[in-house]
């Protein structure tokens, strides 16, 4: 609890729980613990993210729902997950985890021979 | 240039193995000479358009066809006039009545601009389709090659066909096909109109002029 | 009708033989030494004062021409005459009937009007489908040498003149001018940059004048009886006479020489036969050639055929080639087909052309089967004028022409085709 | 002079100037693609077109139409604005749009026309004309469907490059522009039709997706692959010279450049000499740069004042004169830079230098070439003697028989002409009111031929006012300068092999015969990785001409600054300051620590390459003594493959395959990509 007030951006705020209990009646949860949430008078769709606030967090059935794509929850109207499709993660932009070329100083790879090299001579 | 572009280029080494010993015949060596000197001195090259026809015509000669121009014939006649090849080249696709492409026996060619199209080209073709002659093809037996031309200037006849070095006019669908009959059978028919007519007289007589159908008259007396 | 006893080429139809002595006998060849006599001022003059338009379709006055050439050359340039035989407009088809039946008559003309111009030699450029014609013209030129009415002290004026035969290799656009020069000097038919012009610097960078064949042919005729006699045809500015082509759907083509100015229902019902089924029949005429626009039948009927005439109708006398067409004619098609024609002719040395040619018949022939936007005949007509005046030679503004005479005076025709095509009847479009 | 009115503004030009010069006299631009300042006008793009009055009222083609007293010229009205974009609007119906991937991308004429004078937007529904590649030979690739018919390619192989082997066939929308029967174009100059073509039709094949023109640093600098000393642009991306381009200089190389200038780059990151190699028990050794210098120091001490130094072709000022001084320093004068053994009187440098210019060549009007191939061995000056025939000059030469692109007298292939030339030369020669004299290094190179042909300035009078006609035709790069700098011994190469010195430096020097200098240790200091290397006993690692700032010289004597692109690869260093450090490790340390002060010190040596321009070298040729020349004296040029002339050029792909396919006739033309 002590961490919620002093981090209280993450999650929902005070305010938003309270509207979420007032308002929003819970319709379900995806693999990562976000909470979907359903206007009872007006139909609005809202999440209260698991953890830090990231828009990106959202897997994809849960993203077509909150952005009304489809009418019904995502397990109901949507086809069974095929083998193929592997499952949403956030956007790991600046963070460690973060995607870089093999080339790249994190990665201690070895660069290859960029332009401006040359062939240099040998005697033999 | 012919209507039909060759898609690419032909095979050189064939051609220049069939082609490559190409030189004028004795009687085209001396009619070469007196094109040559139709022009002024150090004009030559004005020469080239008769000369590709008549290096044309020997090539049609020697193959018993109309004749076309493979690249070493080209190459030859620009030698001939200390040109560039490339100019001769140029030349040699720039206009209508060079062929690139082998012709056959009879090199059909129906006019199909407008004045023959209004009076009935698209028979003319239909004739020449109806006996296996297909456009820009020369057929299997190596008689007749089809191409629609652009006006050839016998309008007041149309519709009209060159065959050869012959115009055949005021044709129709059954005419044609005699035409066409004729000459699978190693015939010429007669060349000019198709129908009774004095060439572009009005049909049935002349409206003009009407002493010259019998005699060669001299009008002269009658200025004042 | 224009009399017989005034009629130039009086062997157009080939009812009697080409050759020499029959030609002498119809009066050709008749002392031209006197002609000549006459003096190469006084010919100029004389010329200039018989009202003789050019006959090669633009109808710039002849004799005016010819004064262009320099009097006398300050650098060792000879001067030329070149003659324009390379008759390719669809629709025409009077040089070769005087190539093939009245060859002399070109012959003697080119002497006269080389000799005019001061010209050392004068080169015929016969299109080179004229086969069997050149055959006769190389014949009656060798004729014209071999009586000493050729070559040194030509017809025993004292003047020196060589006339040669060129033949062409099929190129429409070697009957312009320029391109004609160019192709005589062995190159590609391709226009040349004007200025300079010709008279200043045309064949081999000599002065060189080009004329169309009947222009030369009819000369020494002119010469013969008098300017007045010449001028006294036709109306104020559009003298003479001159041969006509009439094609298409009348009930007798023919190629005829009349006097200028005569009206169009005359011309067709004294020498055609009349209009095939009659002049309620007619739906529109090509007046002079593919490159003039089309008039539509009320206009045309009793209209004075000449320069002037067809201009105000919108049109040109061209080379007094008639295209008739009736009631039962693909008017799309056949203005289609001529767009293809100006499209295969295009010799692609400049932008407009080259481009634009083919543009328009590809635009043409899906107006021709209505599979294509109304608003696509506005963009047509704004690419014929895009053509139009910015090409080197003339050959742009001619396929121009027929597209804009059409999209004149077919227009609901052409939007017909498309509503109907796009499944509309014409109400449903509104 | 016709005085004009352009849009209002009054301009006076000269007589025969065109509308399109007048308008561009009063500062109006008028868009053009076919018009080219150095090529015949043809008239055929249409773009140009403006308002004249008088004249007819349509529009007209400003680059064709001469301007005549009292014209009123409107570049801007509605009618000219609409016929522009009707003209841009033929011109891209059939061009792909494939901006993308086009290597003119950002340097289109056509682009950037489209941007200023296009509508912006097509009605063309139909399909795009597509065009087959065509084979154009090793460095021009070709893109036909981009392109618009200028014609600009068909004319410059006509007029420039005298090669007619461009031309277009078919016509009208079928119009195609090839080379005949799509072989090789078989002219040195064909890099240039790239330049022209105002469209992304013609690309250079070896620079084809290479880079953007905006990635590149460009770096103006001198052309060393010949004498002309050809004014370039060298474009760079990184640490690597993508390619060369010719900068406009009227003097020298107008807007042209062969093939050997622009393609000798991808020569630049192949063969690099990158590390000092030390020569340990008969071979090569990777050293470091003190295990190097120690190697020469422990030499030099021995040597004492047995020192030489042979200067390469390709090197600077600025190299020959470091060299020079640490000679001087160590006592030694012994410097020449004629590799291949020509020993010509070079104390008056007026007697072997193009006097009559490379621009004034242009206005001979006899011209003799005594054992010369200028157009191998100076391609740009021989355009200019090309220009000269067109304008009647009429040129005689002595030598083998070549293809020079214009018509040539041939006198025969016998240097004893010199001596008695045939009356017909001779006298076109004296009665010629621009009489010039062309000798080539064959020429030289004979006993007595130097004598012989400076016998003739006097009997043809080739000196005249203010003309001087005699002219030799050096070719490479490095020579004027070296003779400048006094690397020229009496005797040449031979003289110096004679002295047999302990110590030789080679600077860059890979056209030398070595082998009268075994017993020499020899020192290589270079660029690239060559004979001169393979021969050395110590290889200290320089820069190219792409890599250092640097003085050149031209054939005319004209002083040309060039600028460094990118450094050095590796530890490779430039030449001076390797002059440099090594001259403290011997400790005679050279008296400048900068570029700057190197500068400063040859300056006031030799004050005539502070400025650019040419040099003025008075006329005073040393009198030599007259030898017979045997009858039948032949001589053969001595540029046996124009495409491989130094070392760079050799370790360049395309040119080794320019050298194959274009003068020996292998076949690489490959099928229509």
């Amino acid at each position: 609890m002590l961490k919620k007030i002093f981090t209280w951006w993450e999650g929902a705020t005070i305010g938003t729980a309270l509207h979420s209990w007032r308002n929003g009646s819970k319709v379900g949860s995806d693999s990562l613990g976000n909470i979907y949430y359903e206007g009872k008078k007006d139909g609005r769709r809202w999440v209260i993210y698991a953890g830090e606030n990231d828009a990106s967090a959202v897997p994809p059935e849960w993203h077509s729902w909150l952005h009304k794509q489809i009418d019904g929850l995502p397990d109901d109207v949507l086809p069974p997950v095929r083998a193929f499709e592997k499952p949403g993660t956030r956007n790991l932009t600046g963070t460690d985890a973060a995607y870089r070329p093999s080339g790249a100083l994190e990665k201690g790879g070895q660069r290859q021979a960029a332009t401006g090299d040359y062939e240099a001579w040998t005697p033999n | 240039m012919a209507d039909i572009l060759p898609n690419s280029l032909p095979d050189i080494e064939e051609l220049r193995a069939r082609w490559g010993g190409f030189a004028w015949s004795s009687e085209n060596e001396a009619q070469a000479k007196i094109i040559v000197g139709r022009y002024p001195l150090g004009r030559q090259h004005s020469a080239l358009l008769p000369l590709l026809d008549l290096a044309q015509r020997q090539v049609g000669a020697e193959t018993n066809t109309q004749g076309w121009l493979p690249v070493p014939v080209i190459e030859y006649v620009a030698k001939y006039l200390d040109m560039p090849y490339i100019r001769a080249y140029e030349v040699a696709t720039f206009y209508t009545m060079y062929n690139l492409q082998p012709v056959g026996r009879h090199h059909v060619q129906v006019c199909g601009t407008t004045p023959c199209m209004l009076r009935g080209s698209d028979d003319v073709l239909a004739a020449c389709y109806a006996k296996g002659l297909k456009k820009g093809q020369t057929t299997p037996d190596g008689l007749f090659t089809l191409t629609e031309v652009e006006c050839l200037g016998a309008c007041a006849n149309a519709p009209m066909v060159q065959i050869n070095d012959d115009n055949y006019e005021d044709l129709t669908f059954e005419s044609m096909t005699a035409i066409l009959e004729a000459m699978a059978k190693g015939e010429m028919p007669k060349a000019g109109p198709q129908i009774d007519r004095q060439t572009s007289c009005p049909e049935g007589g002349p409206t003009s002029l009407k002493e010259m159908a019998t005699e060669n008259h001299d009008y002269r007396g009658e200025w004042k | 009708m224009l009399a017989d006893k005034d009629r130039i080429f009086t062997n157009v139809y080939g009812f009697q033989p080409w050759n020499l002595k029959a030609a002498q006998k119809r009066g050709d060849w008749d002392n031209t030494k006197a002609l000549m006599a006459l003096g190469q001022d006084q010919i100029i003059e004389e010329i200039k004062n018989s009202g003789l338009r050019g006959r090669g379709g633009a109808g710039f006055p002849t004799g005016m021409k010819w004064s262009f050439m320099p009097k006398e050359s300050k650098d060792g340039r000879p001067n030329f005459l070149v003659i324009n035989a390379d008759e390719s407009e669809p629709g025409s088809c009077k040089d070769r009937e005087i190539i093939r039946h009245d060859p002399h008559k070109l012959i003697e003309g080119a002497l006269i009007a080389g000799f005019a111009m001061r010209a050392r030699a004068a080169y015929i450029y016969i299109r080179g489908e004229f086969i069997r014609e050149a055959e006769t013209l190389f014949a009656a030129v060798q004729e014209a040498y071999d009586a000493g009415l050729l070559g040194k002290n030509a017809a025993g004026s004292g003047y020196d003149f060589d006339v040669f035969v060129h033949r062409g290799a099929g190129a429409y656009i070697c009957g312009e001018e320029t391109a004609l020069l160019e192709s005589l000097e062995g190159k590609k038919g391709q226009p040349r940059l004007k200025p300079p012009f010709p008279a200043g610097a045309g064949l081999y960078g000599c002065p060189t004048t080009v004329n169309n064949v009947e222009s030369i042919a009819v000369t020494p005729t002119i010469l013969r009886r008098g300017a007045a006699w010449f001028k006294g045809f036709g109306r104020e500015n559009n003298h003479g006479t001159k041969l006509f082509q009439i094609s298409g759907h009348v009930n007798k083509p023919c190629v005829v020489e009349e006097a200028m100015s005569i009206p169009f229902r005359e011309l067709i019902e004294k020498h055609a036969g009349g209009i095939r089924g009659g002049w309620d029949n007619l739906l529109a005429v090509i007046p002079g050639g593919s490159s003039v626009p089309l008039v539509p039948a009320k206009e045309i009927m009793d209209a004075p055929m000449d320069f002037d005439g067809l201009r105000a109708l919108g049109s040109g006398l061209g080379t007094a080639a008639v295209i008739v067409m009736d009631k039962s004619t693909d008017i799309v098609r056949a203005i289609s087909r001529i767009s293809y024609f100006y499209k295969h002719e295009s010799c692609g040395q400049c932008t407009p052309c080259r481009e634009g040619t083919g543009w328009m018949w590809r635009v043409m022939e899906r107006l021709r089967t209505g599979d294509a936007d109304i608003g696509e005949i506005d963009t047509l007509l704004d690419v014929t004028k895009q053509i139009e005046g910015h090409t080197i030679c003339a050959l742009g503004d001619a396929a121009a022409w027929p597209i804009q005479g059409l999209v004149r005076h077919f227009r609901p025709e052409i939007e017909r085709r498309i509503i109907e095509k796009q499944g509309g009847a014409l109400e449903a479009a509104e | 002079m016709p005085k004009v009115k352009v849009d209002g503004i009054e301009v006076e030009v000269p007589v025969g100037a065109t509308v399109m010069q007048a308008c561009e006299a009063a500062g109006k631009e008028i868009p053009r693609f076919c018009y080219h300042e150095r090529l015949t006008i043809a008239g055929n793009c249409r773009m140009c077109l403006v308002e004249v009055k008088p004249g007819p009222p349509k529009p007209q083609a400003s680059c064709a139409l001469p301007a005549s007293d009292g014209q009123e010229i409107t570049t801007m009205s509605p009618a000219v604005k609409k016929a522009r974009e009707g003209v841009m609007e033929f011109l891209l119906i059939n061009h792909p749009l494939d901006c993308p991937i086009c290597d003119q991308g950002g340097e289109c004429d056509l682009q950037d026309q489209a941007v200023a004078y296009g509508r912006g937007h097509s009605r063309f529904a139909e399909n795009k004309r597509a065009v087959t590649e065509k084979y154009m030979g090793p460095v021009v690739k070709t893109i036909m469907t981009r392109c618009i018919q200028c014609t600009r390619c068909v004319r410059f192989a006509e007029e420039v490059a005298g090669v007619e082997e461009i031309g277009a066939i078919y016509r009208g929308e079928n119009m195609q522009i090839t080379s005949y029967l799509e072989g090789a174009v078989t002219s040195e100059l064909s890099g240039n039709v790239v330049d022209l073509c105002p469209v992304g039709a013609l690309v250079s094949k070896p620079y084809s997706f290479e880079a953007r023109p905006w990635e590149l640093s460009k770096v103006p600098g001198i052309d060393v692959s010949d004498g002309v000393g050809t004014n370039i642009r060298i474009d760079s991306r990184l640490r690597e010279v993508m390619r060369v381009v010719p900068r406009i200089s009227e003097e020298v190389n107008e807007e042209w450049a062969h093939d050997k200038t622009r393609h000798m780059v991808d020569g630049l990151t192949r063969n690099r000499l990158d590390r000092p190699w030390v020569r340990k028990g008969g071979k090569l050794q990777a050293a470091t740069w003190e295990e190097a210098f120690d190697a020469i120091a422990k030499v030099a001490k021995k040597a004492g004042d047995s020192v030489a130094a042979v200067a390469g072709d390709l090197v600077d000022v600025e190299t020959m004169y470091a060299a020079k001084k640490l000679l001087a320093s160590l006592g030694s004068n012994l410097i020449e830079g004629r590799q291949t053994g020509l020993a010509y009187d070079a104390t008056n440098i007026a007697a072997v230098n193009f006097n009559t210019t490379i621009a004034g060549i242009e206005t001979a009007d006899a011209i003799l070439l005594v054992g010369t191939n200028p157009r191998w061995e100076a391609s740009l000056v021989n355009t200019r003697i090309r220009k000269a025939v067109k304008k009647g000059a009429k040129v005689f030469a002595i030598g083998p028989e070549v293809d020079l692109t214009y018509p040539v007298e041939w006198l025969g292939n016998d240097m004893s002409l010199l001596a008695k030339l045939p009356k017909a030369a001779a006298d076109a020669m004296t009665k010629a009111e621009r009489p010039a004299m062309i000798v080539g290094g064959s020429a030289l190179k004979v006993p007595g031929g130097q004598a012989a042909s400076l016998a003739l300035v006097d009997s043809l009078n080739l000196i005249r006012g203010d003309w001087n006609g005699y002219n030799v035709l050096h070719t490479v790069a490095a020579r004027t300068a070296g003779l400048m700098l006094g690397y020229a011994l009496a005797g040449g190469m031979a003289a110096l092999a004679e002295k047999a010195p302990k110590l030789l430096f080679l600077l860059g020097a890979d056209e030398a015969d070595l082998s009268p200098f075994d017993k020499s240790f020899k020192v290589y200091v270079g660029h690239h990785g060559d004979k001169g290397a393979h021969g050395a006993d110590v290889i200290l690692p320089g820069a190219a001409y792409t890599e250092k700032h640097g003085i050149y010289v031209n054939l005319e004597g004209r002083v040309q600054y060039s600028e460094r692109a990118i450094f050095p690869p590796g530890d490779a260093r430039e030449d001076w300051s390797i002059f440099r450090a090594l001259s403290a490790v011997l400790g005679k340390p050279l008296p400048f620590d900068s570029f700057g002060e190197l500068r400063t010190a040859l300056f006031a040596e030799y004050p005539a390459f502070a400025e650019a321009g040419l040099v003025r070298f008075d006329w005073a040729p040393p009198a030599l003594k007259a030898e017979a020349i045997a009858q039948g004296t032949e001589v053969a040029y001595p540029i046996k493959d124009f495409y491989l002339t130094n070392p760079i050029a050799r370790s360049s792909p395309t040119l080794r395959r320019c050298s194959a396919e274009i003068l020996h006739g292998e076949d690489f033309a490959e099928a229509a990509e």
